[in-house]
């Protein structure tokens, strides 16, 4: 006979996701390709030409990789189209695809015509609608996996989609510094420092508040990928900060440590969802601490 | 199809046609969910039939398209069973279609070491053949103290509790001709 | 937020029709399991022996759209000692809980409102289904169901349905995701499910969901009255965090001694606030890259 | 099944499913209703929701267990002694209902001063002789009932109420209605079950008083008038070296309850087969002839005529045996059988006292078999003691084995655990195998008989595929064969198979015999070929003909009576318009008993069947089992004979004496009376007589079927076997079959928590059981569920053995079967498979020779 909360013999009660590898990826690439568009656009306006483009062609690949991730995760590839067979504001993965499609066709049809030199008119405004589409591309991925039953994911509703943004921020301005002389990325190395320094506070934030429910994030892949991201990212910083602006070798550096650090955040938080998922302790204390709290009173605010 | 058709199809454009605007609704449903009927609708034939498991007598209603047998399921209307099933009447289906089913007739030969085909008549033949010898080898007229048996001790048969009653009718009534008197079924084990 | 018969069914919306699972009254057969493998052609899952009791199929999965869980415990079933027992006696403490699970075709199906391609659809029953023609197996609904119903199904794709996938994305598994349709095509063409129509003790009872739920109370209130062990009704509840199931239970313990969710709330319930906090977050974004600009290009 | 017939005069069951509902009452013993006939078992949860107690007494705790209202443990193999204390507690108590005691069962019956009870003999009755080992029963007769030369007859018909009672009159020579004689049957039957005390039953069956206590209070309280209560059984009482004798005790309960015969009484046989009751009415059976005629023995006189006179009862319907009889003749032999041939009397093959199926075994294993037909079984994992099985089969010239699958029966030259461990060698077996696949019950018309004796049509769907055929194509088709080939034969032993009626229309491709031509045979016509409506219209000058008398009418009118499809809500309760139900489309056998000697209802809330004095007949919800002419108060005249003999309150119509029987003075080997024997293996002596265990029982001394010693502390558990809900039998219809396959995947053993520790065993993990006949291995499953239980002072442990598995299919797992031995019930050759002793051990079975080895030591040790 099994104990309190292991439920039926200590089976999961929420299904894992049967998502693989490639959702991690793309969490990344979305993020990067979203936050490289507001960066673009925000140099355009600065009239960083340099690193406008930089930030334009890293955003244009970027949406050139994350549609193909997302098609090869599908069970019916071919099926893909499917996406756009309805609009549903109701699912976060429907507003993303359509925003994904949106963005992707815009930036690299601006990218393209930036490389030929072509059609400025048209230019501008698929550069218009790519920067329109980037900031929701870049957050919306939060709400995607806080949208779901699982405990880790849903209960940090509150946080996740600021701090896929700040990982999206500190990532595009990383990649941006990697391809831009230093003496023109200074607005990137700071928008990638600010995103890690906000990362890893929003991190912290998310943790405590959890509790119980985030301690998967101290454990198993997702505790180790999160030690991973916070040494990258935190060194990264440090060193962008610091030695960014005199040494291109010392930014290269640094960038690559803090998009290898933003990549191991995706997939902390990507595998954190798996072992929330496992343990049906999870599930089931937290629902049970509602229940009690219900029966003494008024409901949860956020209860339904 | 016309492009505007094509459109209307859409059920982007249907959300917005039919007001189901959170497309959770008829605007998301295809038309093979829409056209969609039960496969008991196309049987050719519906057959009144009893479960040939345990001895509740279940009613079943078998369904037959093309010769086939589509779905096994309970009778309403039966006063024993009321057209439920347990999970071996209701895996009739399987019983009857299963690709495990022998097909044809398996022979293994004295000493052999693998099955051998063999025609259905051709076996049929040689049962006939061997039975007959078996009853002439092993008859006794009458017993060691001289009574009167009438009978063949070198033949035997199990089974019957699964078979049908006219079944069971031809085969004691066969046997009993034949002087086979060890016909033995399931209700003895 | 989805709700039940949707008015864009206009006069094809029919009366919302759901399952009343009475588990005092199962026997544990598994009927359910088999009618429903038979009538949807569902594959077989395998054949571990778990020892989980008598349970060798585990949950519910893409491969198995009704389960039933066995739970043995050391608690009586009654709280009297039988009508023929002596004043002082004590009812035998071990009692075998059967229950036959399924998907629940909540009011408000995570499910449902997240899946991104209309494959699953709320029907003119108010049920909730898949559509196999449509899924694209995202997968996004097999994390966002409360009950962990919904799964996607790796056995090898049928001959009848083989890719015509791009040469680079070519599958060999089926690959879409599976759950209970409640016998959609059968209720299409007036018949019972399959799992309802089977079950020998009228354990399933399948019906219209406001007619289920009455006799539901009856049924509690008389378990109560003979001093049934902890009856209570599980998902019959409007209010609840899923606005109630289509599939709702009599339960005798806990729900998750049965490897239910003790209070199921559909994801999306939580979605106005969460969309506002992405659109701030997206807001915050711009202005901290702006911000960056500040102090020029070095 | 004898337990019943020699009590009421019927082996049926003596009530129908669906009138479970009207019990208040139901005991659930010897039976797993809720996992092995789950559809019938909704009747049961019907009268556990209208407030009736449902009781399940079993060594298991079950899913029957899980759904009834009380559940008691008791060591499997102690029934007697646990029905036997509710005998004398419904005595001791005078809990009886008296007036249906007096007037309709032979308690107050005087006994012959020859008879001496188990009291007076340690255990053993009157008549015993040690050298033959069986009894005389001549000194258990009623006083003053004359008996006749030879040898009484036994088994079946004995055991179906007919035989040699030689009541005059219907009416026994010496009663005492005051039931005061201390040599009437209630005062026996007293005497007899005085000592199974409360406490002894517990001491004997491991229960406590007060379980006991609370079963006998609950059936007291529910009869009467008002109330009844009904037993539901099945093969955890008829699989014992007692098993008939345990029927017995119900049916002693029963009537001294007065639940015989009345709505939601009575004893419910659950049978395990589609058509088992069928092939015991027709039976494929070596002892009977259709109708639970007795076969012929080779110590019978030779003449019909001498024949019959010993074998008919002067009163009751077994008196009309000639007429039965004759008209079986005639529809076997037809033309050829004639007034002054005897109706080809002498055609009939003669039996001795066991050619049963376990004798069979036997004379394999001797060599004596050539050739053996095995049609939809598979003995080779499903018949006791599976080793000396297979090793039979090994013997034979020849096996033809009809099934849908390749089963372990067929396959035993190649892959039976003997080849495995080297013992037997294909290239060393000479048995020649024909596997034929058999058709299933859509490809084909016929009908079954289901446990209430409801004849029930099933029409052919689809037809089968390649060689698939029916066994009624195949014993048509092979009889013309041999026809053909013995056509022209002037020899004496071949007149019966070529006189034999072999004519039946073809239709098909494949030649299909007509089954519905079987059926009007069967069901038997007049001299004009039309077909009767009831047996009742049979004669013994040859002007009829009829196949199986019990089911004649099911033909009436040239109709399929079987089947009727009238759904149920257009019809009562009884439903008499669905299928057929032998005898003569009765639901509720003996339910002339359901009124009072007057013929009023015992009760408005039990009426079934009452006499309606303006129409001056029997009327109701149910046919009759009485004469509808015969008023209640009618007495017959001096010297009537037949059913004429039986006075109008007397409903036991088959009986010689029209009564109940609560001493059974003929018919069975073992005793007029139940008594408590311990099994043949037991870790225990009999607790309540010197006389340990059944001295009537078979057994055998075969090498290959040897017996574990009593109380030996090398077998020192008892084990009983059983099915589950998910597979079927012997596995050849579930094993095969993946959604069935996958719901219970692998052989398993049940053990109480402390067993386990005791052995070492870890749940999910694997145990080897051990018998003197075999070693098998299974996953271990610990639970609470198998309880240890308390006897004579002493815990001992039970283990639980499923046994569906084999070595073939999609899941494979230890034969439990291969376990058993082959010692039997004497009225009735069945295995002990419900209690018997084994060790068990953590691990997994030894393999190969190692596994000769590991049986070698067992034995010698």
């Amino acid at each position: 006979m099994t104990g309190a909360h292991d439920g039926y013999y200590g089976r999961p009660i929420v299904k894992e996701p049967v998502w693989r590898p490639e959702i991690p990826y793309y969490l990344f690439t979305g993020g990067l390709a979203g936050a490289s568009s507001v960066l673009h656009g925000a140099a355009r306006l600065a009239g960083n030409e340099r690193l406008a483009k930089s930030a334009l062609y890293v955003g244009a690949a970027a949406d050139i990789v994350s549609p193909v991730l997302l098609i090869s995760d599908l069970g019916r590839p071919e099926r893909f189209l499917n996406m756009f067979r309805v609009f549903k504001v109701t699912s976060p993965m429907s507003v993303g695809s359509w925003t994904l499609g949106v963005s992707g066709g815009a930036s690299t049809t601006a990218a393209v015509l930036e490389l030929l030199g072509k059609l400025p008119r048209v230019k501008a405004l698929a550069e218009i609608a790519s920067i329109a589409a980037g900031p929701p591309l870049a957050t919306y991925t939060g709400a995607l996996l806080a949208n779901t039953a699982i405990p880790v994911w849903s209960e940090a509703r509150d946080e996740l989609p600021w701090l896929f943004g700040a990982s999206a921020v500190a990532s595009a301005g990383a990649a941006a510094a990697l391809v831009t002389p230093p003496g023109l990325a200074g607005p990137a190395r700071r928008a990638a420092v600010g995103g890690v320094l906000a990362e890893l506070g929003l991190m912290k934030a998310m943790q405590s508040r959890l509790g119980f429910v985030g301690e998967v994030y101290g454990q198993d892949q997702a505790g180790r990928y999160a030690k991973i991201s916070k040494a990258c990212t935190a060194v990264g910083a440090g060193l962008l900060a610091l030695g960014g602006r005199r040494s291109r070798p010392v930014a290269l550096t640094a960038s690559a440590f803090i998009l290898a650090g933003e990549l191991a955040l995706r997939w902390s938080v990507f595998k954190a969802g798996f072992q929330s998922a496992r343990d049906p302790r999870y599930t089931v204390i937290p629902q049970k601490e509602r229940t009690a709290v219900r029966q003494r009173g008024p409901c949860p605010p956020d209860a339904p | 199809m016309g492009l505007t058709k094509l459109l209307a199809s859409w059920p982007v454009v249907r959300q917005v046609r039919t007001g189901d605007l959170l497309g959770t609704g008829a605007a998301a449903r295809s038309e093979r969910s829409r056209a969609l009927k039960p496969r008991i609708a196309e049987a050719d034939a519906v057959v009144h039939s009893v479960c040939p498991y345990c001895a509740v007598g279940c009613g079943q209603l078998v369904y037959v398209k093309d010769g086939a047998v589509t779905q096994i399921e309970g009778d309403p209307a039966s006063p024993i069973s009321r057209g439920r099933l347990c999970p071996k009447g209701s895996a009739s289906k399987s019983l009857v279609t299963s690709p495990h089913r022998e097909l044809k007739v398996k022979y293994r030969r004295p000493y052999g070491t693998r099955w051998e085909e063999l025609a259905l008549e051709e076996a049929m033949e040689m049962i006939a053949d061997r039975l007959l010898a078996a009853r002439d080898e092993t008859w006794q007229d009458t017993t060691d103290h001289g009574r009167p048996a009438n009978r063949a001790m070198g033949i035997a048969h199990l089974g019957g509790a699964t078979l049908d009653n006219e079944e069971n009718y031809l085969i004691k009534k066969l046997y009993t001709a034949l002087g086979i008197v060890q016909v033995e079924n399931q209700a003895r084990i | 937020m989805s709700t039940v018969a949707p008015a864009s069914y206009g006069a094809e919306a029919k009366p919302r029709m759901g399952f009343f699972t009475d588990t005092s009254v199962c026997i544990g057969c598994k009927a359910c399991e088999v009618a429903c493998k038979e009538w949807n052609l569902v594959p077989a899952d395998g054949a571990d022996w778990l020892g989980h009791s008598y349970d060798n199929t585990g949950q519910l999965d893409a491969n198995t759209w009704r389960h039933v869980a066995f739970i043995e415990q050391d608690k009586p079933l009654r709280l009297d000692a039988g009508d023929f027992a002596t004043a002082d006696a004590e009812p035998e403490p071990l009692r075998w809980l059967m229950e036959s699970d399924v998907c629940k075709h909540c009011t408000h199906a995570g499910c449902l409102d997240v899946c991104p391609t209309g494959a699953l659809f709320r029907t003119e029953f108010g049920t909730v289904v898949v559509q196999e023609d449509v899924c694209n197996g995202c997968g996004y609904c097999v994390p966002a169901c409360p009950f962990g119903v919904l799964d996607k199904r790796h056995l090898p794709r049928r001959p009848e349905d083989a890719p015509l996938a791009l040469p680079m994305f070519g599958k060999k598994e089926d690959g879409r995701v599976w759950k209970c349709t409640l016998c959609y095509d059968r209720l299409k063409g007036g018949h019972e499910p399959a799992c309802a129509k089977a079950c020998p003790t009228d354990s399933i009872q399948f019906g219209e969901i406001d007619e289920l739920r009455e006799r539901a109370e009856q049924r509690l209130a008389k378990l109560e009255a003979e001093r049934w062990n902890a009856p209570r009704l599980y998902g019959h509840d409007p209010g609840d965090g899923v606005g109630g199931f289509g599939a709702f239970f009599l339960l005798l313990d806990e729900p998750e001694v049965y490897g239910l969710p003790p209070d199921p709330v559909v994801p999306t319930a939580h979605l106005p606030r969460l969309w506002k906090q992405t659109a701030l977050a997206a807001g915050a974004l711009v202005v901290g890259v702006v911000a960056a600009f500040v102090g020029g290009a070095e | 099944m004898p337990g019943l017939g020699t009590s009421f005069g019927r082996g049926g069951a003596t009530d129908y499913q669906q009138d479970l509902m009207n019990s208040d009452c139901i005991v659930i013993m010897g039976s797993n209703m809720a996992e092995n006939h789950p559809v019938g078992f909704q009747w049961v949860v019907e009268a556990r929701e209208r407030g009736a107690e449902v009781i399940h007494v079993d060594p298991r705790f079950t899913r029957t267990s899980a759904l009834a209202t009380k559940h008691v443990g008791i060591r499997a193999g102690s029934d007697i002694a646990f029905l036997g204390g509710i005998v004398n507690y419904i005595i001791e108590h005078e809990r009886w209902f008296d007036e249906y005691v007096k007037r309709y069962t032979n308690a107050p019956v005087l006994i012959d001063d020859e008879y001496q009870d188990t009291e007076d003999l340690e255990g053993l009755f009157s008549g015993w002789d040690p050298a033959k080992g069986e009894y005389d029963t001549r000194s258990w007769r009623y006083e003053g009932m004359e008996l006749k030369k030879g040898k009484p007859p036994k088994g079946e018909q004995a055991g179906h109420g007919g035989g040699s009672t030689m009541v005059r009159g219907g009416v026994p020579p010496a009663e005492d209605m005051t039931l005061q004689h201390p040599r009437c049957v209630f005062q026996i039957v007293k005497r007899h079950f005085a000592r199974y005390t409360p406490e002894v039953v517990a001491d004997a069956c491991g229960c406590s008083i007060a379980d006991f206590l609370y079963v006998a209070e609950a059936l007291c309280a529910s009869a009467g008038r008002e109330k009844t209560g009904a037993f539901a059984y099945a093969v955890g009482w008829t699989q014992h070296t007692v098993g008939v004798q345990i029927i017995r005790t119900a049916a002693i309960i029963q009537l001294l309850l007065g639940n015989v015969g009345r709505p939601g009484g009575g004893i419910m046989a659950l049978r395990g087969h589609a058509s088992i009751q069928g092939s015991t009415d027709i039976p494929t059976l070596y002892n009977t002839l259709p109708g639970y005629i007795d076969m012929p023995h080779t110590e019978d006189a030779t003449r019909l005529d001498q024949w019959l006179e010993f074998h008919k009862t002067q009163a009751g319907w077994w008196s009309k045996l000639d007429a039965y009889v004759v008209s079986l003749l005639k529809a076997w032999w037809g033309q050829a059988a004639r007034e002054e041939n005897e109706f080809c009397f002498s055609y009939l093959p003669r039996i001795d006292d066991n050619n049963s199926h376990y004798w069979t075994v036997q004379q394999m294993l001797r060599g004596k078999v050539k050739g053996y037909f095995v049609i939809g079984e598979n003995p080779a994992v499903g018949s006791a003691n599976g080793g000396a099985q297979r090793r039979g089969l090994a013997k034979l010239d020849w096996l033809v084995v009809r099934d849908f699958v390749e089963i372990e029966t067929a396959s035993f030259w190649y892959d039976s655990p003997e080849v495995e461990s080297g013992e037997l060698k294909p290239e060393e077996i000479a048995t020649e195998v024909f596997l034929l696949p058999a058709a299933t019950h859509v490809e084909k018309d016929g009908s079954f008989t289901n446990t209430q004796r409801l004849l029930q049509w099933h029409f052919k769907a689809v037809e089968p595929k390649e060689d698939c055929r029916s066994e009624l194509w195949f014993y048509y088709h092979l009889g013309r064969m041999i026809r053909e080939r013995l056509r022209g034969s002037t020899r004496e032993r071949d007149r019966p198979v070529l006189d034999l009626t072999w004519e039946y229309p073809t239709m098909g491709e494949h030649e299909e015999p007509s089954a519905e031509a079987v059926l009007a045979e069967i069901n038997g016509s007049d001299d004009k070929g039309r077909p009767l409506a009831a047996y009742k219209l049979l004669q013994a000058d040859g002007s009829t003909s009829c196949g199986c008398w019990i089911y004649c009418g099911v033909f009436a009118d040239r109709r399929n009576m079987a089947a009727r499809r009238k759904p149920h809500w257009q019809q009562s309760y009884t439903a008499p318009d669905w299928g057929w139900a032998w005898p003569a489309n009765r639901r509720l056998l003996y339910n002339r008993a359901s009124a009072d000697p007057d013929g009023k209802p015992w009760s408005e809330r039990k009426k079934l069947v009452w006499w309606d004095p303006e129409q001056e007949k029997w009327t109701g919800a149910d046919t009759p089992d009485f004469d509808e002419q015969k008023p209640p108060s009618y007495r017959p005249e001096e010297g009537a004979e037949g059913p004429e003999a039986i006075r109008g309150d007397h409903p036991f119509i088959m009986q010689g004496d029209g009564l109940g029987w609560l001493y059974a003075p003929q018919g069975l080997e073992d005793g007029p009376l139940p008594t408590h024997y311990e099994p043949q293996e037991s870790p225990f002596d009999n607790p309540l007589y010197a006389q340990r265990s059944n001295p009537r029982r078979e057994t055998n001394d075969l090498p290959e079927d040897p017996y574990n010693p009593v109380g030996s502390d090398r077998f020192p558990y008892i084990a009983t076997t059983y099915r589950l809900t998910e597979q079927h039998t012997a596995g050849g219809m579930s094993r095969w079959l993946p959604y069935l396959a996958e719901l219970q995947p692998q052989m398993f053993v049940e053990v109480h928590p402390e067993l386990a520790r005791e052995r070492g065993l870890s749940h999910g993990g694997w145990a080897t059981v051990v018998t003197a006949r075999s070693a098998i291995e299974g996953r271990v499953m610990v639970t609470e569920r198998m309880r240890p239980v308390r006897v004579r002072g002493r815990l001992v442990h039970q283990v639980g053995l499923p046994y569906h598995w084999g070595q073939r299919g999609l899941v494979t797992g230890g034969a439990a079967n291969d376990l058993l031995h082959m010692a039997l019930d004497p009225n009735v050759h069945i295995q002990e498979a419900k209690a018997f002793t084994c060790d068990i051990r953590a691990g997994r079975r030894p393999r190969g020779r190692r596994r000769v080895e590991f049986m070698a030591q067992v034995r010698a040790s």
